[in-house]
This record gives structure tokens, C-alpha cells and sequence, in this order.
């Protein structure tokens, strides 16, 4: 495995963070692919989700002194209650009334956490530097491979959940319901149940992906683990790798991540913009030359087409 | 007794799906032909090949001797061929007058717009008394007569009329009935679809049947009329 | 499958193989590698873009190739502690979010190698940034960054030159206490704005807590959205509880906004004191100049001192000219920050991050060769600068004028601020 | 401000009911558009209430423009691609805004119009109060021309029936792109109002664009004058909101209130289907 | 004792009353075609039956239980089972994978549902497209499928939307066939056909709509000879 070698080969902090960067965004992509993809649920508020997820841990760890280990799997149960408690309303709604639907619950989520004073407000919370590294405080400072391992497990298991839906009853009822809603449940689909299951999975995953973003950056505020550009950049990646399979959501985050990196590495430091104008122009172009995602180049084509 | 359309080998796909295989079918001008056949035979699809809405993967579309097959639907129209659809389709939040106004959208249909609409309302008085309503508030009834009145507009040399009866009473039927032949009788040609194979061949002087895709039949009404084999279709046995 | 799997492997490599490269040349022993990284993109770019000329100045000088006559920079010139080393910037784009602070940041120091990290601006990107340079033990310089929980994280490697938002908010109360004396008026209540950022709930916070302990009023305590599209309701409820002081705390977007809605909704403010930021910047100041006319807000730095302070003079004319901008605060603090860092490396003739460290901790700028009207530069253990003073600055007909302290003021307050209909 | 805000969400419906595309680069279009109406102040004096047909007329190629460079592509294409693609387009705007003309923020200073009006206890600007009404006329022009005209009634019935509409013969593909010509128009007078009294940089439309998303389906989404009733809502929901309740959260309000009506009615108060 | 019972069910679309009091029964193992003109509410009969519409008024009962007003899922769970006349593939989904969603509301294990699944398709003759995506069928092949999809649910009834409709003549007569052998196993059957001779081919018994209203409910061999069936169908000089 190529991946497990890549921090002995790469030795540099940087192309670590960068493939870091790519294992979080796959891993975040892949877990709204599971509601999105497979269940067809175009859902724009997994940020809520991950700002929970970054949240419980950090709180449990600063306010308690929790190990972020025990906060993350906090963070995971809250996420999914609240995906329950959301989702149970608003699966009512669909097409673009349920996508603008989550958008909003996504803004209020935000406004509430700024204006929560009790956990920060908009002043976001500070984790301390624990030195040395530890296992237990989720800190390491020495070497960016214990994250990069850490990031790359998050990913094989939000790749292996996805594989264990695609082998299960649960993943042939989420694509009926993709497909068709009424066809499913002429089969007894539960359709409102199975959405809410895959809503939790989707959540539980991305709080998990929070959490860790917390321990990696040591400082969370709302602005920048809740903001519905997160949302929408997490959809971004996994339409350009091609939504619904196993492996697009990574093959975007894979092209995504780094063309984002590069262009800003080569180009940002100007001051004008040249490496958006690229990464836009450059969506432009994908999404017209290629509408089902990029694993359309390798001839795997899933029904992105019937997602509508 | 001149071909104003002709409709030859007809391979249509909707979707992933064929639903013709070389259907065919012909009007001379001045006669009013039927098209007949199960549910899912294919006749709307046929239909809607000969307006351009959709485009054949084989096969010619004649009309008036030139072959229109790459005419987009909206181009047709200036030709003289007029489509009203299965179920009406009205413009439903227009009024009426605004749904019948547009039936003489092109360009050549323009300058005879208010004698045609005249015409319209002499022929259907409905539309004079429901003007100002929105399409959607009137009954099936009144809004396959403003359909009519739509498709009308543009002074089509072919009418073309998808389940005109569709769901009506049969008072309304009489009426509209007599429309047709009216309409007939004032020069334009007229194809239309019906499942009731009496009613159908009663007003038309030919008649197509189509089963699963194919034209698998086609002669004077008269004949159709009395065949064991549109027996065995429609009823079995 | 396969074919998928390999071709992910390829891009992969080639992309890890791009991104390890250096993208400069191999750092020489001769150079110094000083990392820049400010917003360049996103709604606070104007800071990066503002405040990129003033560095290249200050390396200018440092190089040798610009002078700046006083004896401070002379000492700095062509770096005579590292025998004539030279400086090479490496500018990055952090785009105003904490994340690619804290990556680009990693990125500066492990494949730029620079010796030491300037920026970040943004409170919140400064916090992730500087722990980056902290695990890597390289020396992190913020000149600007006023969320005072920034230097109380226990940071060996962090410094800030700047005053954060409690000196900032104190001298405010300190200006009201001295302004009742002069005047005989009273400010017994205040109407606090500011938005739901990092640098907006620091503000409001410690506004609250000082103004308790100085005995003045909250009446108002409104947080609002940051980029509202309307802030009409906010100024209704302003107009209604007419505070002694209106006391915003915004970013350029909403105070533009917020004067504009004063205006039209006939909001008199008798005196408006705002904590820097958007209420300072020069967009502010030529979108709504004239009609914030009285709006006091604390500085470190205002242009009106350039004619005071021959030091601050002489680097405008430069800026001015590379420019085509007149010297304002943000980069009279970027700059004031980045020479302290160069006095360091210079002093520590080396480029070792730990001499430049220590260096730094042993800093002692006298206050006359500053550009600010601080009393100098002095860290303490925390690498929070000591000698700070803040200043309160006044709009008057379209120009920001240093009010107070009384002894560096160039006018005199205007109090009340007068009336829209009484205005021109 | 309802009245603005309808108007920006106005061309968005007028775009989905055409062809239930929806534009996520809109908010970029307004942002473009006040630019439009800031560089006609400070380079030919032109006051932005002046120079709103130039808005329009510029903001009206470049919808056309775009629908037949992008969005004709991607008609048939997945909803997903889309959304991409006028994301993309966003991001391409909103940078070609920052490359072109900077990060600073503009304004336009002493427009024609200035001071307020006493309307009992409440005070209202008078830029604010031209916006509105002018937004309300355009709507009006809007509302006219769609239920008027012949091209107007040609583009409803496009989107009521698009296959009918064709056999009228009514080119389809025209109405499409004239729909996207008008639409971005109604976002350029739009921002030329805006730009009387907001101040303008290349990230501006972003919050607008929100806010129009939500009117729009507020309203229902394809209906434009559900639209107007819609875009006051918003703007009464966000003025009382932040009277009565904090600030902060009457953003929060406006979203609420959306959540609340679709859960109601699935299809926005006035939706069509 | 009756499986299915429909007592004076009504339901209105703005303002068209697509059904009107219809009330009828089916027997286990029983056979039962629907017929009626386009527009005669056969299709909403169905939804109304299977939980996809709620009725303004009257009850379903299936089985003992009163499903009035149940969710679809919950009725099919009960045993009844359905096909749509607009056609509902999961196009994404290979032919295997359609039927398996329906095989796995009897099991939750993957090789038990593909086992049955595959019964189920050979079943109706699909047994060699099993790996082709449904998007890529023929129509006569998608009415299989969604015939073997309903049919791996195990129903006690089965309601067949239009059987024939589109298909195919050639493979009108295999249909046919297949509807017989299920009828032969037991199951009962509600059938809406329009081909008559189909359904004069196979029904037990007859319910005939028009207007959203029963007109006649009779065995086929009176069906055909029914003035109302006739004038609705054929037109009058059908009559014999």
C-alpha cells in the first residue's frame, strides 16, 4: 500500500498536510456521499455536523479534560441525534426545497453557536499545546504522520462503512430510495427510516472528521467549522470525483485538494485572485465536459443522473 | 389526392427506450384520419414525432412532398402543422384569451390574428365568456375547447389532435365533435388519436392502428369498422 | 478497478513529488528566508495587499537598497550582525481562514525554511498559525493581531508588538475619564456594537468587563451578523437607547454600512468610539469620511503623527511611492513589527532560530525610532510587548487627527458630535 | 429592503421556472452589477440611478452569455453538475472581480439621492426608500412584460409547458436564453440600487444571494410575483427581527421562518406544484 | 371471507372526483381485471389502496386490518404487492439489485435476497438480464421486472398496472402465461388491463370503471355483453 509508505517517502511536513488535507476532505466527502450519493438526499448542512463534532470534542477536552478520543465519540452521538431531530422534519421536503432547507438549518446552527456565549460565542475555543506528544490528548508535534495515520484511518472507515452499505440491505434500499421513493416503498422501504439512517451515518462520520480538524488545528471558532462554504465544498469534492460510487468522493478530494494547494502555493501570494480564477474556470469546465464526475474517465459510471 | 404528410419507417426512442419500430402513417389533405390502438401502443409517441417534439432515429417525415425529419417543433408550426396534446396542456396560469392569443405566436399566423380570434370565438363561444380566467379553473371540457381554439390560431393546414375526448361527457363529445367536422369542412386536414374505436372511425374516414410500436393496420373506416382483427385487438376473443 | 486504483497511486506521486519540491532555491547560509503570510484573496485581502510594500520596504532597507536615515535602521543596514546576509521574503495567501493559516504556515518553514514567520492579521489565523511555528520552535512575529487571548497560550516562540484589544479598550476608558475632567460632561452609558468574529466577541467581552469596572452603563449590548445586508433594525435600537457612546466594534463591510443607515435613519451619536478595524481603514475613511465625521476610535497609529514624527515621514514618503497610498495603521504596525524582528536576527547574528529567539526576549527599542508613539518595544515573558500605548484618533472633516493623549494630540475633540441636520 | 431583495430573487425564479436550474452564481451577478453602476459613477459621473439601464442591458448579455456558454451544456446533465457549474462560475466572477478591480471597497458617495423621510416614529433613507420604490417599479415592468407582451407571454408559457409552448411555435431555446438575459437584468437594476447606499467588493453578493435563495422559495419557486410577496416578507421578518430579537440572530429569523412555511407547505406559499 | 375489501373510497383532485364510492372485494386466490377508458381513476384506485393516496372517504381493509390511511411500506409489509403504470425501475440498478430491495423485505441477508431474487426473475423470464442495468431494458422488460420486484416481496395480492400496456406482441402472450402460472400458485391478483382480450383472457371476475365510478363488476363472459362496458369501449354498434 502506497499510501501507508507515503510518510517515509515524504519526509516534509507540507505534501503531508496536503495528503492530510486530501484523507479529511475524502473522508468528508465520502460520508455525504452516503446520503447524498447513494440515498440521493442533496443535503448542504453536513458543516453543522462537523462543528459539532469539532466542538463536543474540544469542550469535553478543555471543560472536563476528556481525552479527545472519548469527545469524538461524543461528538459522533450528538451529531446523530441532532441529524435525527433535523432530518425528521425536513426529509419531508424535496428537490431544491429540501437543499435550501438544510442550507438554512445550517445558518441558524451557526448564529446560535456565535451567539452561545457559555461555549465561546464567535471567540471559538483555544485547545492548550499539551507537550509531549500523547496518544491520549490527540497532539502530536513532533511528526505530522501520527495525523497523517489518524486521517488516513478516518478515511478507510468512512470507505468501509460505505462498502459494507453498498454489501447490505441497508445500501440496495438507499439507491431504491435514490431512484425512486414511491417505487421503495411499494417494496416496504421505510423511506423516511432508511433516509434518517443514512442522514446518521453521513453525521456520525462527518462529527468525526470535526473532531479530529479540531486536534489538528487546536483552535475551533464558529466561522470556520460551520460555514455552508464547508458544506458546499464537501459536495464540490465528491460531485467532481462522481457521486454515488465507492472511490469519486476520494478521487475528488485527490484532484480537489491539491489543485486548491497548488494554485494557491504557486499563484496566491499575489494579492490577485489568479489561483481562483483557475480553480473556477477549471469547475466550469468539469462539470461541462464531464457531468457525472470524474470516475466517468475510468468507465465507472453510477446513475448521477437519476439523483435529481 | 395529394399527400400533405407522410410518415415512413419511424424508429422512435424515448429515453433509453424504443416505442416505435417503422411506424408509418399518411393524411391527404382534406381528409380526417384516426389513430387507433391499446394504451402504450404508441400513438402519442408517433404523434409527437410528426410535430418534431421528438426526433426519429430512423426513418422520413414528409411534409407537403418536403421532408421536415430535422425540423425542430417550433418551425413546424410556421409550416402549417398544428399539435394539440394528450390532456390539453393549456398554459394553466394564463388566462384564456392569453392561452388562445399565443396559438398564432408565429411569425406567419400574426397578421391575422384578430380576425382568426374572431373566428375562434364564433366557433367556440366559451372562450369569449371565460377570457379573463385562468386556464386552470375551467373543466376538462372547456379547456379542450380552447385547446382546439389554440391550435387553430395558427391556421394550420394540419390539425393534429391527441385524445380529444379524453374523460369528457358525452354531451361535450357531441359538441366537440361537431367542431371538428366543421373545422373540417373549412379546408384544414385533421389526424386525431381515440380509444374508442366506433366513436373514432365514426368521424374519420381512415384509420391507422398501431399495436406495440408497429402500424399493423390501416384502411377506410368503413372497413376497420367491421374487422375481426380490431375485434381481437381492442376486446380479445 | 485496478486501472482506477493505479491512476489515483500516479497522482498521487506526481503531486507529492511537486509539492516537495522548494519552490525557491536552497537556502544559502547568506540568506535570510523570512516568511509573509497575510490575506492576499477574500473580504479582508486589503490588509495582505496593504501591507506587502511596507515589508518589501523594510527588506529594502535591510538589503541596503533603500535608506532610511535614522540611527535605528542605519543599524540594520546590509545586516552587519550576519556580515551582510541577505533577506529573501516568501510571501503566502491565507485567505482569512485558520486552516490554510496553520498549512501554510508548515509549509513556509519546512520547504521554504524560513527562520522566522511575519503575519498573520486575522486573530483566528494568527492562533493556528503561530502553533505551527511553536511545534517547529521557529521565532512567529505578529505585529497586528489584537485578540488578547493570543500571547496568554503559554508560546515560547510568539511575539506581538502590537497592543491588544484591553490595552486598546482601556485607554477608551482612560480617554472618558480624562475627557469628563477636561470637558465636565458626563459618559455614563455606553451602546455596544460588534459581530459574532473572533476579533467582534473578544471586543464586545472586554468592553463589557471594563466598562463595569469604570462604572459606565451597557445599555446596549447588540451582536450582529458579520456582512449583514441591512442594519436598520440595529441603528432603530441605537436611536432608541441613545447611549452616552456608541462604542462599534466592525469590520470594514459593516462599518460602512452602519454609517450610511445612521445617516439616513437620523441616528445622532453624541460621540462614537470604535475599536479600530473597519472604522480606521481607508476605505472607511473615503466611503463615509465625511459623514462619520467625529467618530473616534483607538489606534496605534494614525497618518496625522507622520508630520509629527520625522521617523514616520520619511517611511510614507517611500510608501507613498511605492505605493500610491498614504501610510495608515495596518502596515505602520506590520512594518513596526517586522524591524523588531530584523533588530533580533541582526543583534543575534545568526539565523539559528533559537539565537533569533533569545534575541528576541532581550528586545529594547527606544520609542523615538518607532514610527508608533510607543514608549518602545519591550517583550515580557508571555512575548506580549510592554511599551505599547494606544492613541485615540478622531475623524475631522474627512481625516483621522490624534485627540488623545492630550501631549500627542494634533486637534482638539469635537464634542458632540454635531447634528445630521446641523451638518454643512 | 423586501423590495430589493425581491427583485434580486425575481430573475432567480424567472431562471427556475424556466428550466429549474438554479443559479448559484447570482449573488456574483448582483456583485457584478453593482460594479457596473460604481464605474459609471466614478468614471462618467453617472449617478447609479442613472446609469441602471446600462446595469441592466450589461448584466442581460451576460446572463445570455453564460446560458448559452454553460448552462446549455449542462441542461441535460444531472442537477448535481449544475449546481457545479454555476458554482464554478461563482468562484470564477467573484476572482475575476478581485483581479480586475481589487479588494478595495467602493462606494458611491454623494449620490443624487440622499437624506430620509419621517414616516411617523420611523425614519427612512431616501436611497433606501428610491430603492424600493424603483425596485417595485421594476418589478412592476417586470410583472407588465411577462403578462403583456408577446415575448413576456411566450417566456410563461415556456415555463408552464415547454413542449406546448413549441407547438405554438415558440423557439424554446431562445425563450431559455432570453429568460437568463432577463433574469441577470433584473439583478443588474437590482444592484445599480444597491449601489446607492451599500458599499461594494468583490465578495458583496454572497449574503444577498443566501437571502434570495430563501425568498425565492419562500414564495414557490417559478412563480415571480409569489417572489414580491416573498422578498417583503424577508425584509420584514429581518427588520423586526433585529428590532425584537438579537441582532445576530435575525438572519436566523429569516431562515427560520423559511423552514417553518415549507414545512407547512412543502411547495413555498404560492408553489405551483 | 374476503383478503381485500374496498368500502365507498372517494377521492378528489381539485375539484375532479377521480373516485367515486367504489367499493368492491377480492377473495384469496382470486383474479380480478380492472378495466375502464383513460381517465377512468383505475390508476388512483390503486394508490388508494396501497397507501399512495389517502381517501377523502371509505375504508380498505386487507387481511383483517383496516389499512385506511397506513404508509405504503407498512401495506406492502402486510402482503401487498404492486406495479406502476409509468414504469419505476431503479434505473441505476442492475435488474439482480431491482429485485433484490424487494426479496430483502423477507430477509437481511445479501446472498438469501440475491437467491430469491434471482427465483423471482427466472421466474418471469429475466433470468439472463439479471446483470444489465434496468436503464438499458426493453418497456416488455421492465413490466418483468417490476412484476419479479413486487413478486420477491411474496405478496398475498398483487396489483398489476397495465400488464400489457406497451409491450411488445410478441411477448404479450409469455405475460400472459406469467400472470396465469402466479394466479395458479395461489396468489391473488387485481389486474388493470386495457388490451380486453387479455383480460377477457384471464379474469375471474371483472370491475369496470368510468368516470371514477363501478359500472359493472361481472364475470368477463358478461362483461362483454355489458351495454355500458360496450358503449364505453367500442361505441354502440359493438353491441350484440
Amino acid at each position: 500500500m502506497g499510501a501507508l509508505a507515503f510518510p517515509a517517502v515524504f519526509t516534509l511536513p507540507f505534501p503531508r498536510h496536503v495528503m492530510i488535507m486530501i484523507f479529511l476532505y475524502g473522508a468528508l466527502a465520502t460520508a455525504w456521499n452516503i446520503i447524498a450519493g447513494y440515498c440521493g438526499q442533496i443535503a448542504l448542512g453536513q458543516a453543522v455536523f462537523f462543528g459539532i463534532g469539532a466542538y463536543t470534542s474540544s469542550l469535553l477536552y478543555t471543560r472536563v479534560g476528556l481525552t479527545p478520543w472519548a469527545g469524538m465519540i461524543g461528538g459522533v452521538i450528538l451529531a446523530v441525534l441532532v441529524s435525527q431531530v433535523v432530518g425528521y422534519p425536513v426529509f419531508r421536503l424535496r428537490g431544491h426545497y429540501f437543499a435550501i432547507a438544510t442550507i438554512a438549518v445550517g445558518e441558524i446552527v451557526q448564529a446560535l453557536i456565535i451567539n452561545w456565549d457559555a461555549i465561546g460565542g464567535g471567540r471559538g475555543v483555544f485547545l492548550p499545546i499539551k507537550r509531549p506528544d500523547s496518544f491520549l490528548n490527540f497532539q502530536f508535534h513532533t511528526s505530522k504522520a501520527y495525523y497523517y495515520y489518524i486521517a488516513l484511518g478516518l478515511l478507510l472507515l468512512a470507505l468501509g462503512i460505505t462498502r459494507w452499505i453498498e454489501g447490505s440491505r441497508r445500501g440496495y434500499y438507499f439507491r431504491a430510495i435514490r431512484e425512486d421513493q414511491d417505487a421503495a416503498a411499494a417494496l416496504g422501504v421505510n423511506v423516511a427510516r432508511e433516509k434518517l439512517r443514512a442522514l446518521a451515518i453521513s453525521a456520525g462520520l462527518t462529527a468525526m472528521g470535526g473532531s479530529f480538524w479540531a486536534q489538528y488545528l487546536l483552535f475551533i471558532d464558529p466561522e470556520s467549522v460551520f460555514p455552508l462554504s464547508l458544506s458546499i465544498l464537501i459536495c464540490l469534492v465528491a460531485v467532481l470525483g462522481g457521486v454515488g460510487t465507492l472511490w469519486g468522493p476520494l478521487l475528488g478530494a485527490a484532484v480537489l485538494v491539491p489543485l486548491q494547494e497548488g494554485t494557491r502555493v504557486m499563484l496566491g501570494g499575489t494579492g490577485k485572485a489568479i489561483d481562483l480564477l483557475i480553480y473556477g474556470a477549471l469547475i466550469i469546465v468539469i462539470s461541462v465536459a464531464q457531468p457525472g464526475g470524474l470516475m466517468g474517465l475510468f468507465g465507472v459510471s453510477r446513475g448521477a443522473g437519476s439523483a435529481r | 389526392m395529394t399527400r400533405l404528410l407522410e410518415a415512413r419507417g419511424l424508429d422512435v426512442l424515448l429515453g433509453d427506450y424504443q416505442v416505435l419500430w417503422e411506424a408509418r402513417c399518411a393524411v391527404a389533405a382534406g381528409e380526417i384520419v384516426a389513430l387507433l390502438g391499446p394504451n402504450g401502443a404508441g400513438k402519442s409517441t408517433l404523434m409527437n414525432s410528426l410535430s418534431g417534439l421528438l426526433r426519429p432515429r430512423a426513418g422520413d417525415v414528409l411534409f407537403d412532398g418536403h421532408a421536415i425529419t430535422g425540423l425542430p417543433a417550433h418551425r413546424r408550426v410556421s409550416q402549417g402543422i398544428s399539435h394539440v396534446l394528450e390532456r390539453r396542456r393549456l398554459f394553466p396560469y394564463l388566462t384564456v384569451r392569453q392561452n388562445v392569443w399565443l396559438g398564432a405566436y408565429a411569425r406567419e399566423a400574426r397578421a391575422d390574428r384578430e380576425t382568426q380570434y374572431q373566428k375562434m370565438i364564433e366557433l367556440f363561444p366559451i372562450i369569449s365568456a371565460r377570457a379573463n380566467q385562468l386556464a386552470h379553473t375551467l373543466s376538462g371540457g372547456e379547456q379542450q375547447m380552447v385547446a382546439l381554439a389554440r391550435g387553430l390560431m395558427s391556421r394550420p393546414r394540419l390539425l393534429m389532435i391527441d385524445e380529444p375526448f379524453l374523460g369528457l361527457a358525452p354531451l361535450i363529445v357531441e359538441q366537440l365533435v361537431e367542431v371538428i367536422r366543421r373545422v373540417n369542412q373549412d379546408g384544414v386536414t385533421i389526424l386525431f388519436i381515440e380509444q374508442n374505436v366506433e366513436r373514432a372511425l365514426s368521424i374519420a374516414s381512415r384509420g391507422y392502428i398501431l399495436e406495440s410500436g408497429r402500424t399493423i393496420l390501416d384502411g377506410p373506416s368503413s372497413e376497420l369498422l367491421h374487422s375481426a382483427e380490431v375485434r381481437r385487438i381492442f376486446l380479445g376473443g | 478497478m485496478h486501472r482506477f486504483a493505479t491512476s489515483l497511486l500516479a497522482v498521487f506521486l506526481v503531486f507529492a513529488i511537486v509539492a516537495a519540491a522548494p519552490s525557491g532555491a536552497v537556502a544559502q547560509s547568506k540568506e535570510i528566508v523570512i516568511g509573509v503570510l497575510y490575506p492576499m484573496t477574500g473580504p479582508t485581502a486589503q490588509a495582505g495587499v496593504d501591507n506587502k510594500p511596507v515589508i518589501e520596504i523594510g527588506t529594502d532597507i535591510a538589503n541596503g537598497v533603500t535608506d532610511l536615515p535614522f540611527p535605528f535602521y542605519q543599524k540594520l543596514k546590509g545586516m552587519p550582525g550576519l556580515k551582510g546576509a541577505k533577506i529573501r521574503l516568501v510571501f503566502a495567501d491565507h485567505q482569512g481562514k485558520p486552516e490554510l493559516g496553520q498549512a501554510e504556515a508548515e509549509r513556509l518553514i519546512t520547504q521554504e525554511k524560513v527562520h522566522a514567520i511575519v503575519g498573520c492579521w486575522h486573530s483566528g489565523v494568527t492562533a493556528t498559525a503561530s502553533q505551527v511555528a511553536e511545534r517547529h520552535g521557529i521565532p512567529f512575529l505578529n505585529p497586528e493581531s489584537s485578540s488578547p487571548g493570543l500571547h496568554r497560550r503559554g508560546l515560547k516562540w510568539f511575539f506581538r508588538t502590537s497592543p491588544h484589544d484591553e490595552h486598546f479598550t482601556q485607554a477608551m476608558f482612560d480617554f472618558f475619564r480624562d475627557f469628563e475632567k477636561k470637558r465636565g460632561v458626563k459618559i455614563k452609558t455606553a451602546g455596544l456594537t460588534y459581530d459574532g468574529t473572533l476579533f467582534g466577541a473578544d471586543s464586545g467581552k472586554i468592553m463589557k468587563e471594563l466598562a463595569k469596572k469604570s462604572g459606565v452603563d451597557v445599555t446596549l449590548d447588540l451582536q450582529y451578523k458579520l456582512q449583514s445586508t441591512s442594519l436598520q433594525s440595529e441603528v432603530q435600537r441605537l436611536k432608541a437607547a441613545n447611549p452616552d457612546v456608541w462604542m462599534p466594534t466592525s469590520y470594514q463591510t459593516d462599518a460602512i454600512l452602519f454609517v450610511r443607515t445612521a445617516k439616513e435613519l437620523d441616528y445622532n451619536a453624541k460621540m462614537v468610539m470604535a475599536q479600530d478595524a473597519g472604522h480606521i481603514s481607508p476605505d472607511f475613511v473615503q466611503a463615509v469620511g465625511r459623514d462619520a465625521e467625529g467618530t473616534m476610535s483607538r489606534a496605534p497609529f494614525n497618518t496625522d503623527l507622520i508630520d509629527k514624527r520625522p521617523v514616520a515621514k520619511a517611511l510614507n514618503a517611500l510608501y507613498t511611492k511605492k505605493h500610491g497610498k498614504e501610510l495608515y495603521d495596518f502596515p505602520a504596525r506590520s512594518f513596526t513589527g517586522y524591524m523588531t524582528l530584523l533588530d533580533a536576527i541582526n543583534r543575534a547574528g545568526s539565523t539559528d532560530p533559537e539565537q533569533i529567539r533569545q534575541a528576541l526576549v532581550a528586545t529594547n527599542i527606544p520609542g523615538d525610532q518607532l514610527i508608533m508613539t510607543w514608549d518602545g518595544i519591550k517583550f515580557d515573558e508571555n512575548g506580549q510587548n510592554t511599551h505599547v500605548k494606544a492613541i485615540i484618533i478622531q475623524l475631522q472633516g474627512g481625516k483621522f487627527y490624534t485627540v488623545w493623549p492630550w501631549d500627542s494630540a494634533t486637534r482638539d475633540v469635537i464634542y458632540p458630535i454635531p447634528a445630521w441636520k446641523d451638518r454643512k | 429592503m423586501g423590495f430589493v431583495y425581491a427583485l434580486i430573487a425575481a430573475g432567480l425564479s424567472l431562471i427556475f421556472g424556466l428550466m429549474e436550474i438554479v443559479n448559484f452564481a447570482h449573488g456574483e451577478f448582483l456583485m457584478v452589477a453593482m460594479y457596473v453602476a460604481f464605474f459609471a459613477w466614478a468614471l462618467l459621473k453617472l449617478d447609479p440611478l442613472v446609469s441602471l439601464p446600462l446595469a441592466a442591458l450589461l448584466l442581460g448579455t451576460l446572463g445570455f452569455t453564460v446560458y448559452h456558454g454553460i448552462i446549455r451544456r449542462v441542461l441535460d446533465g444531472p442537477m448535481l453538475a449544475q449546481i457545479f457549474a454555476t458554482f464554478g462560475l461563482a468562484v470564477l466572477l467573484r476572482s475575476a472581480a478581485q483581479f480586475l478591480f481589487g479588494v478595495d471597497f467602493r462606494t458611491v458617495s454623494q449620490p443624487l439621492l440622499a437624506g430620509r423621510v419621517a414616516l411617523g416614529p420611523v425614519f427612512i433613507g431616501v436611497p433606501q426608500l428610491a430603492a424600493s420604490v424603483a425596485a417595485l417599479a421594476a418589478f412592476v415592468g417586470l410583472f407588465l412584460f411577462l403578462s403583456r407582451s408577446e415575448t413576456g407571454l411566450a417566456l410563461q408559457a415556456t415555463a408552464q409547458d415547454r413542449h406546448a409552448a413549441a407547438l405554438m411555435g415558440i423557439d424554446t431555446q431562445r425563450m431559455f436564453a432570453l429568460g437568463w438575459a432577463i433574469g441577470s437584468a433584473c439583478v443588474g437594476v437590482a444592484g445599480g440600487l444597491l449601489a446607492m447606499f451599500f458599499y461594494i467588493f468583490p465578495d458583496v453578493g454572497t449574503p444577498f444571494a443566501l437571502l434570495a435563495y430563501v425568498t425565492v422559495a419562500l414564495g414557490g419557486f417559478g412563480n415571480v410575483p409569489a417572489t414580491l410577496a416573498g422578498g417583503v416578507l424577508v425584509g420584514l421578518v429581518e427588520a423586526f427581527g433585529g428590532l425584537y430579537l438579537t441582532p445576530a440572530l435575525k438572519y436566523s429569523a429569516v431562515f427560520a421562518l423559511y423552514l417553518g412555511v415549507v414545512l407547512w407547505r412543502p411547495q413555498g406559499l404560492f408553489g405551483r406544484f | 371471507m374476503s383478503l381485500l375489501s374496498v368500502t365507498g373510497i372517494t377521492k378528489t383532485f381539485g375539484g375532479v372526483m377521480a373516485n367515486r364510492e367504489i367499493s368492491f372485494d377480492v377473495k384469496p386466490g382470486e383474479l380480478v381485471g380492472v378495466i375502464g377508458p383513460n381517465g377512468a381513476g383505475k390508476s388512483t384506485l390503486f394508490d388508494l389502496i396501497t397507501g399512495f393516496q389517502r381517501p377523502d372517504a371509505g375504508r380498505v381493509t386487507f387481511d383483517g386490518h383496516d389499512v385506511t390511511g397506513w404508509r405504503p411500506d407498512r401495506i406492502s409489509h402486510l402482503g401487498v404487492g404492486r406495479t406502476f403504470q409509468k414504469l419505476k425501475p431503479f434505473a441505476g440498478m442492475t435488474a439482480l439489485e431491482n429485485v433484490m430491495v424487494g426479496a430483502f423485505q423477507k430477509t437481511s441477508d445479501v446472498a438469501e435476497a440475491r437467491a430469491a431474487a434471482m427465483t423471482a426473475l427466472e421466474q418471469v423470464g429475466l433470468g439472463e438480464r439479471a446483470e444489465a442495468h434496468a436503464r438499458g431494458l426493453s418497456t416488455g422488460q421492465r413490466k418483468r421486472l417490476e412484476l419479479a420486484r413486487a413478486l420477491a416481496t411474496r405478496p398475498r395480492l398483487l396489483l398489476l398496472d397495465e400488464v400489457t400496456g406497451g409491450v411488445d406482441q410478441a411477448t404479450v402472450p409469455g405475460l400472459i402465461r406469467l400472470v396465469r402460472e402466479l394466479h395458479a400458485t395461489g396468489l391473488a391478483l387485481i389486474v388493470i388491463e386495457h388490451n380486453m382480450r387479455v383480460i377477457m383472457e384471464i379474469s375471474e371476475r371483472v370491475v369496470a370503471l368510468q368516470l371514477g365510478q363501478v359500472i359493472a363488476d361481472a364475470s368477463p363472459a358478461e362483461i362483454v355483453r355489458d351495454r355500458r362496458v360496450i358503449d364505453a369501449y367500442l361505441g354502440e354498434t359493438w353491441r350484440e
